[in-house]
């Protein structure tokens, strides 16, 4: 156990209550355990409430743009494989801007843990709907509540045969943090769904909202099941789901890149001397 | 001697398998080769052509006028023979053409039919007339079939012998039939010349400059950069990653470059669009970076196997908010070397991300050099790593220094925490919104560009020393501009003022003076609006007397360029 | 029956033998089937090969952006939704520059109707691995073969509860036929992915490959049926089916937005006189 | 008389509710009102604040000096009370602000106590603050009451007749407590006067000239764009949708207008970047399209709730290839109101991408009118529709015409098809290679520039009509620069040449010569690198003698910017 006072970052701008507050505190834990020191990791963020997490902290950080955490994420896990690196996403940030990542991320496997704070709302703008919103949910720029069908990212993931796909609860710290130490252990990409009350915008899916639906999946669930975690998967109204629903040991991308098989590319020396014999091919 | 090979037929014919070939041949026989290519966007059918240019004297541009056309199509007869010079000749199979032409100037070679006699199949066709080509204009077979043994090496022996068979009955048919060829090429020389394309310059460059990261989407007609790195990926250890898009490509490089490696990206005007965020990510995170925009005619999709230099005003001011850059465009494939290798530099050097802006004509153009000079390369290790870090006492990542550049270190190789984050922010990389820090920062970013301004070169003046006339271009107008002064200067006090290291604009304006002192500027640019004029009346408030603009897609063939001068003039 | 005739448009400059062509004769025939005039459809299309289908028919076009079909193809839909919309997109196109849109218009359920030629291979660049195309294989991007686990896209529409998702074949028209006429006549959004041989570039998945283990799904198949759904839509290998393998009726988004339930926006006269009401607001 | 009052506290307190509620009582009263805010990037806490300034007299822009400051925390009148007038005076809450000030100036009323008294809950402080200050200003209150009626319509009568209680108590203690207040406001004037703020004045104008499709991604400063279109979808029957991310808002904007609806998007910078090649395809495919960038200070995520100009010269350059655009840049929101409804004119005339660039001070800044005159929008509708279409013999939606603008028709509404592309094409849109096709497309679209340049109008001169002194600048520091040349003109001779019509430049140069024969130009900018002098110099060649630039992310306060001034004199 690392002292967590070595975490210790800015001063947080949430709103009081916010559900931000246990995740940080979580994440500091889950380090803290695992004895992972704040320059042995970077954390990845984008632009959102949850972007802002890694400021609370205090460890190697790249605070980027909304929505590309997980290519920055990408490129820092290649370039350097024995940094561990978790990107801190927000729902707007992950599933909305930056779709089209996640799906190539899980595609890859490349060793970076996404934890996503799952608040259903664009938090840091105002509250706009986000592609998990609920249905019907009312907005100012939504004239006529949110129209589209929430986006179920677990569901999704297990689609694409994402090597570890996890939902926890911002409420119940204890098993998040258990959630966050499996999915920085696992060998492979990471997704960690993250469900966190939004005190200010959201006014559905509060604490209490969660607290009633939120349960923990029994002991002998078995992640590494399909189809069964396909169907826990789309469990999702009077009960959700929290804990490790699929699971896989599939090759990494790290794995299969033979450039990097013997050390991280960062440490790699140059041959600039070789160089001359690329010249020659041209004559 | 100055000949001129076109290759002409429909795309998957093998037109540049006969180019690459012949322009390989005259480049080993020590000539001046300077190559350039016309393709549609189609895989199969159409209309494309190779055209190779070699001289015992150093060329640097295409003809109009060609001496050799080999039709692997009636297309290619009915769209090329116009531009035949008077002793020109045009080989081709009239079982492929399917017509037969009796004038003198022509020449049928069966491909196809001496592939079959000799080797039993008909995939040596492309052997046969690459050889043929070489016994019409007189020279020796030896370096082609040197070059088939290299290329089929991996194939085997019978591969190899089974081409060098055909090859040598090719050559025997053409010197044989070819009774009116009238070529007169000087025996080769002691020793061969390299032959290199932009693409290609640009990807070995980025190898040599230790570049260790490639992400890209692919995009022609940037894609042959990414080829070639990927070609060396294993050996010299380089990650080349495909990525989903545009934008994922451009922060996958950022990432890398975070992490302490080189990085790199390339694409084209569209792919640009998209890379334009991240560019200002570039800018805030002050994270290295190297991009190379292979430019097309747009907008949009527009021409995308052409060539245009529309991009220009775009790459100079792409992005929110402000930002130092460096934007280079290099003027040929020796440019491209010493520039990418530059732009590694100066990114790593200042933080910064530095564009190579390039475009179809000279990423798939060919040029023939002596040599390329390692040692030009410097390669410096800006960044701060294993003890260099840990021996530090402190670390804040964007500390504000004198010239505005911060310590750049590698995450992980010390206890300090390395912080960067989009928003503004103060020295150790927090998120912060008060105005002073915010004050600070705009300055210590933009502080760099004074001596950047100092890193830069002005623009190469070639010809008479203070010409009357003076030609101004940018980027792959290079070898054209040269061309078109060489040519021109037997009549007019004519120069060449070209501009490869566009921006920020040199400090030393020395080079003014020939501007201003010419009784006539005359800008040539491959484009509508004349965008680098704009550019240089907002740097300097000097406007051209006179622009010559080109924007169909094709570049200037020498005759159209000092045509039009000579017009101007 | 309308005469084919009527559709006839520019010289394909596909390769001799792609699978392109028989989609393209293919989609004639639906809609002559369908009676569907040139002017009642707009054929949008992004960049690639699949992209300049709609050159070689002669109807109303969009030939955007390469990706970009489904935002087009979706505001073409909004601001009229008696126009029958079809996306006309590559592997590539719709599956990696433009995964973000296919997510979220399935979550829409725009009644566009997306027709993706599969061809697991960028085609027009000349052979770059897709999002689809199998692990390992090789190309000059790609300097250790393609190491992704390849997109299901089938496998992803069910996880979002897409409303229509079929397979089909470019080797077997006359399914093909019926499944586009089928997709065409669904009220929502259709994912209609269809297996094409590349004959230039994809030296592997052939039009033997698809024809040894492209089977049609049996008449008894329930595609109602989400759990059946997700188990077929994970078949690939020795035998892949093809057909509607998920199908439901959640209500679309034209049904949801207000202001078009009367007649298409296109058609909306506009109310300036009213204006006046809005200013007197800001006193 | 010319009074501020500044409402500082935390995110969350209220401040723009109490900030909204006295602007409107000002307005209503007939004053001139101008007021601008002033928030942090974050939902709870930090310090914002709120500024209104307000006159019988015209006035533009914010002073620094500080009339009446309503501290919801200490933080407040920490930051802010160094800015009081003479007679300035602080109005405070103890238990708000956690301390207690002696001070003449100071005025503690019980916010929550009043509050909790006379209605038994807190919730109505806000109602008291505002009562109270429109008592110390020695205001009526009925007006603020009638306000109260209007806004708690929806809540009951119960709501309303309480806050009317709080508001008479908070009116009433202010009255009696503040012994020392010495405002002299005059008698409100026969009528009121409206206040808009420029994202209100985009969306209003917007919904006036026929906008049908607004898509977008939700970014600070624009989304007000968005809230307010969206607030009218259901009675003017438009669609407004929020887009996955900007790149799917701007092609589904495309596609709607494609279908044949006026359709606009609305964004941010880093928003805009993503953007780009979908302006460029609206460029290749002769879309129409409005957008909006409402700036803030960059790179990157910058300061994301603040202003900055720092995003012109990326306009004016974005996207790949050559296309016509035009760029408007509103200096108030009367402006914005009339370039909008111009901007969707000039978009569907000639088929065009136009860019509205605003910002923050703009967005978030109150302005009060007399009125705005719905005559000046002419709605013209040039689509060809229904009957039109279907009487046409042949449609050829890219066709070449003299003016380069080809017929726009509406697809389905007709037999013939509508055809476009963003490769290069034939006039029925079709996709093509050939040079001649495409350099008569390139110039058939850039030809349109040729009408542009005559519709947009010239700069506007305000001050001395041939001033020694002329103050330049573009955009929301309209208002600042209007009243530096009012105060400022009792001592010298000057003007003030405001750009709103940024691009294309007009052809009617008139103008220049007020800068030829002015003494001393001064450029003032909210950016670091003075983007419109370039600008400037790239179209005429002139360089302005003095720049006057910030880039701190806060607008200019007048005193600041007059002391400026005077310095560069
Ligand atoms: C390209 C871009 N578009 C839009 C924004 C504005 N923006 C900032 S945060 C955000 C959404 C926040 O929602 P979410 O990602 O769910 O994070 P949360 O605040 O709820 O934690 C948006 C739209 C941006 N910064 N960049
Ligand atoms: C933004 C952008 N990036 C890249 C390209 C280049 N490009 C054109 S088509 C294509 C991929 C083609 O593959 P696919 O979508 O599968 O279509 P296919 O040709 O196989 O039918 C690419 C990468 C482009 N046109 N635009
Ligand atoms: S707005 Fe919501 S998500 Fe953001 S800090 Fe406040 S409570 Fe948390
Ligand atoms: S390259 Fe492949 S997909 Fe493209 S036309 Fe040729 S066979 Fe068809
Ligand atoms: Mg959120
Ligand atoms: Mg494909």
């Amino acid at each position: 156990m690392i002292d967590r006072e070595l975490y210790k970052g800015q001063v947080p701008a949430w709103c009081p209550g916010c559900g931000n507050f246990s995740i940080l505190e979580t994440v500091k834990d889950a380090l803290s355990e695992l004895e992972i020191r704040p320059h042995e990791i970077t954390l990845v963020s984008g632009i959102g409430q949850a972007g802002k997490l890694p400021h609370y902290m205090r460890c190697n950080t790249f605070n980027g743009l909304h929505g590309r955490t997980l290519p920055v994420a990408t490129g820092i896990r290649l370039a350097n494989h024995e940094m561990h690196v978790i990107a801190v996403a927000g729902d707007g940030d992950c599933y909305g801007e930056g779709g089209n990542h996640l799906i190539h991320a899980i595609r890859r496997n490349i060793g970076v843990k996404l934890f996503v704070h799952n608040n259903q709302i664009y938090g840091l703008t105002k509250g706009q709907a986000s592609p998990t919103s609920l249905e019907g949910m009312p907005s100012k720029t939504q004239p006529f509540g949110s129209l589209s069908e929430p986006l179920n990212p677990i569901a999704l993931a297990v689609a694409l045969d994402c090597s570890f796909v996890a939902r926890g609860y911002a409420g119940d710290r204890e098993y998040l943090k258990h959630l966050m130490i499996e999915a920085i252990k696992h060998r492979g990409f990471a997704l960690l769904d993250i469900l966190q009350p939004c005190v200010t915008f959201n006014r559905i899916n509060t604490y209490q909202w969660y607290s009633e639906r939120v349960y923990r999946l029994p002991d002998d669930y078995d992640p590494e099941d399909r189809e069964m975690a396909f169907k826990t998967a789309l469990q999702w109204g009077d009960r959700i789901p929290t804990g490790i629903i699929y699971r896989n040991q599939r090759p990494t991308f790290e794995d299969r890149v033979p450039v990097i098989r013997e050390e991280p590319l960062v440490r790699k020396e140059g041959k600039v001397e070789t160089v001359e014999s690329l010249l020659m091919e041209f004559y | 001697m100055d000949y001129t090979v076109l290759i002409g037929g429909e795309a998957g014919q093998g037109i540049q398998t006969i180019g690459g070939m012949l322009s390989k041949v005259f480049a080993r026989a020590g000539f001046h080769v300077f190559s350039h290519q016309d393709y549609m966007s189609r895989i199969r059918g159409g209309h494309n052509f190779y055209q190779i240019r070699f001289s015992d004297t150093p060329i640097h541009s295409s003809k109009k006028t060609i001496d050799l056309l080999v039709a692997l199509n009636l297309e290619s007869i009915e769209i090329h023979s116009e531009r035949l010079s008077e002793h020109g000749m045009v080989v081709y199979d009239k079982d492929f053409v399917k017509k037969t032409f009796d004038g003198d100037s022509f020449l049928h070679v069966p491909f196809e039919g001496i592939s079959k006699d000799k080797t039993g199949t008909t995939v040596m066709a492309n052997t046969v007339a690459t050889a043929s080509v070489l016994g019409m204009l007189g020279m020796e077979p030896d370096l082609f079939e040197e070059i088939i043994k290299e290329t089929f090496k991996k194939k085997g022996e019978d591969v190899i012998s089974k081409n060098i068979e055909a090859s040598r009955a090719g050559y025997d048919y053409a010197v044989t039939k070819c009774l009116k060829c009238n070529f007169s090429v000087p025996l080769k020389a002691e020793s061969g010349r390299m032959l290199i394309n932009g693409n290609q310059a640009i990807g070995l460059s980025a190898v040599a400059s230790g570049c260790r990261f490639y992400s890209a989407y692919p995009m022609t007609p940037s894609t042959g950069i990414m080829i070639y790195i990927a070609s060396k990926a294993k050996d010299f250890g380089i990650v080349v990653e495909q990525a989903e898009d545009e934008i994922s490509a451009i922060n996958m490089a950022l990432g890398a470059s975070f992490a302490g490696v080189r990085a790199m990206t390339g694409t084209s005007g569209g792919g640009f669009a998209l890379m334009v965020e991240g560019l200002s990510l570039a800018g805030m995170t002050e994270t290295p970076i190297v991009i190379a925009e292979v430019q097309r005619p747009g907008p949009a999709t527009g021409l995308p196997t052409r060539t245009e230099q529309a991009d220009l005003l775009f790459l100079l001011h792409a992005g929110h908010g402000e930002f130092p850059r460096v934007v280079f465009a290099p003027g040929n494939p020796e440019q491209a070397f010493y520039l990418t290798s530059r732009a590694f530099e100066l990114a790593e050097k200042y933080q910064i991300p530095v564009l190579i802006l390039s475009d179809q004509y000279l990423a798939d153009s060919q040029w023939s050099y002596e040599g390329l000079d390692l040692k030009r390369l410097n390669y410096k290790d800006y960044r701060i790593r294993g003890e260099d870090f840990r021996g530090l006492k402190e670390y804040r990542r964007h500390q504000i220094t004198e010239n505005g550049v911060s310590p750049l270190a590698v995450p992980g190789d010390a206890e300090h925490v390395v912080v960067t984050d989009s928003d503004e922010h103060d020295e150790d990389g927090h998120i912060i919104e008060d105005s002073e820090t915010r004050t600070r920062m705009v300055r210590k970013r933009l502080k760099k560009l004074d001596a950047l301004k100092k890193e830069v070169s002005p623009p190469e003046l070639y010809g008479a020393g203070s010409p009357e006339y003076l030609l101004i271009g940018w980027g792959s107008t290079y070898g054209l501009l040269r061309d078109a002064v060489d040519r021109l200067s037997r009549t007019y006090s004519i120069g060449m003022l070209h501009f490869s290291q566009l921006y920020p604009f040199p400090d030393d304006r020395e080079f003014l003076k020939v501007i201003v002192n010419a009784k006539k500027t005359i800008l040539v640019e491959q484009n509508a609006t004349a965008q680098f004029s704009r550019y240089f009346r907002a740097e300097t408030g000097i406007s051209f007397d006179e622009h010559i603009l080109k924007y169909d897609g094709r570049p200037f063939m020498i005759e159209e360029l000092t045509e039009e001068v000579t017009k101007r003039i």
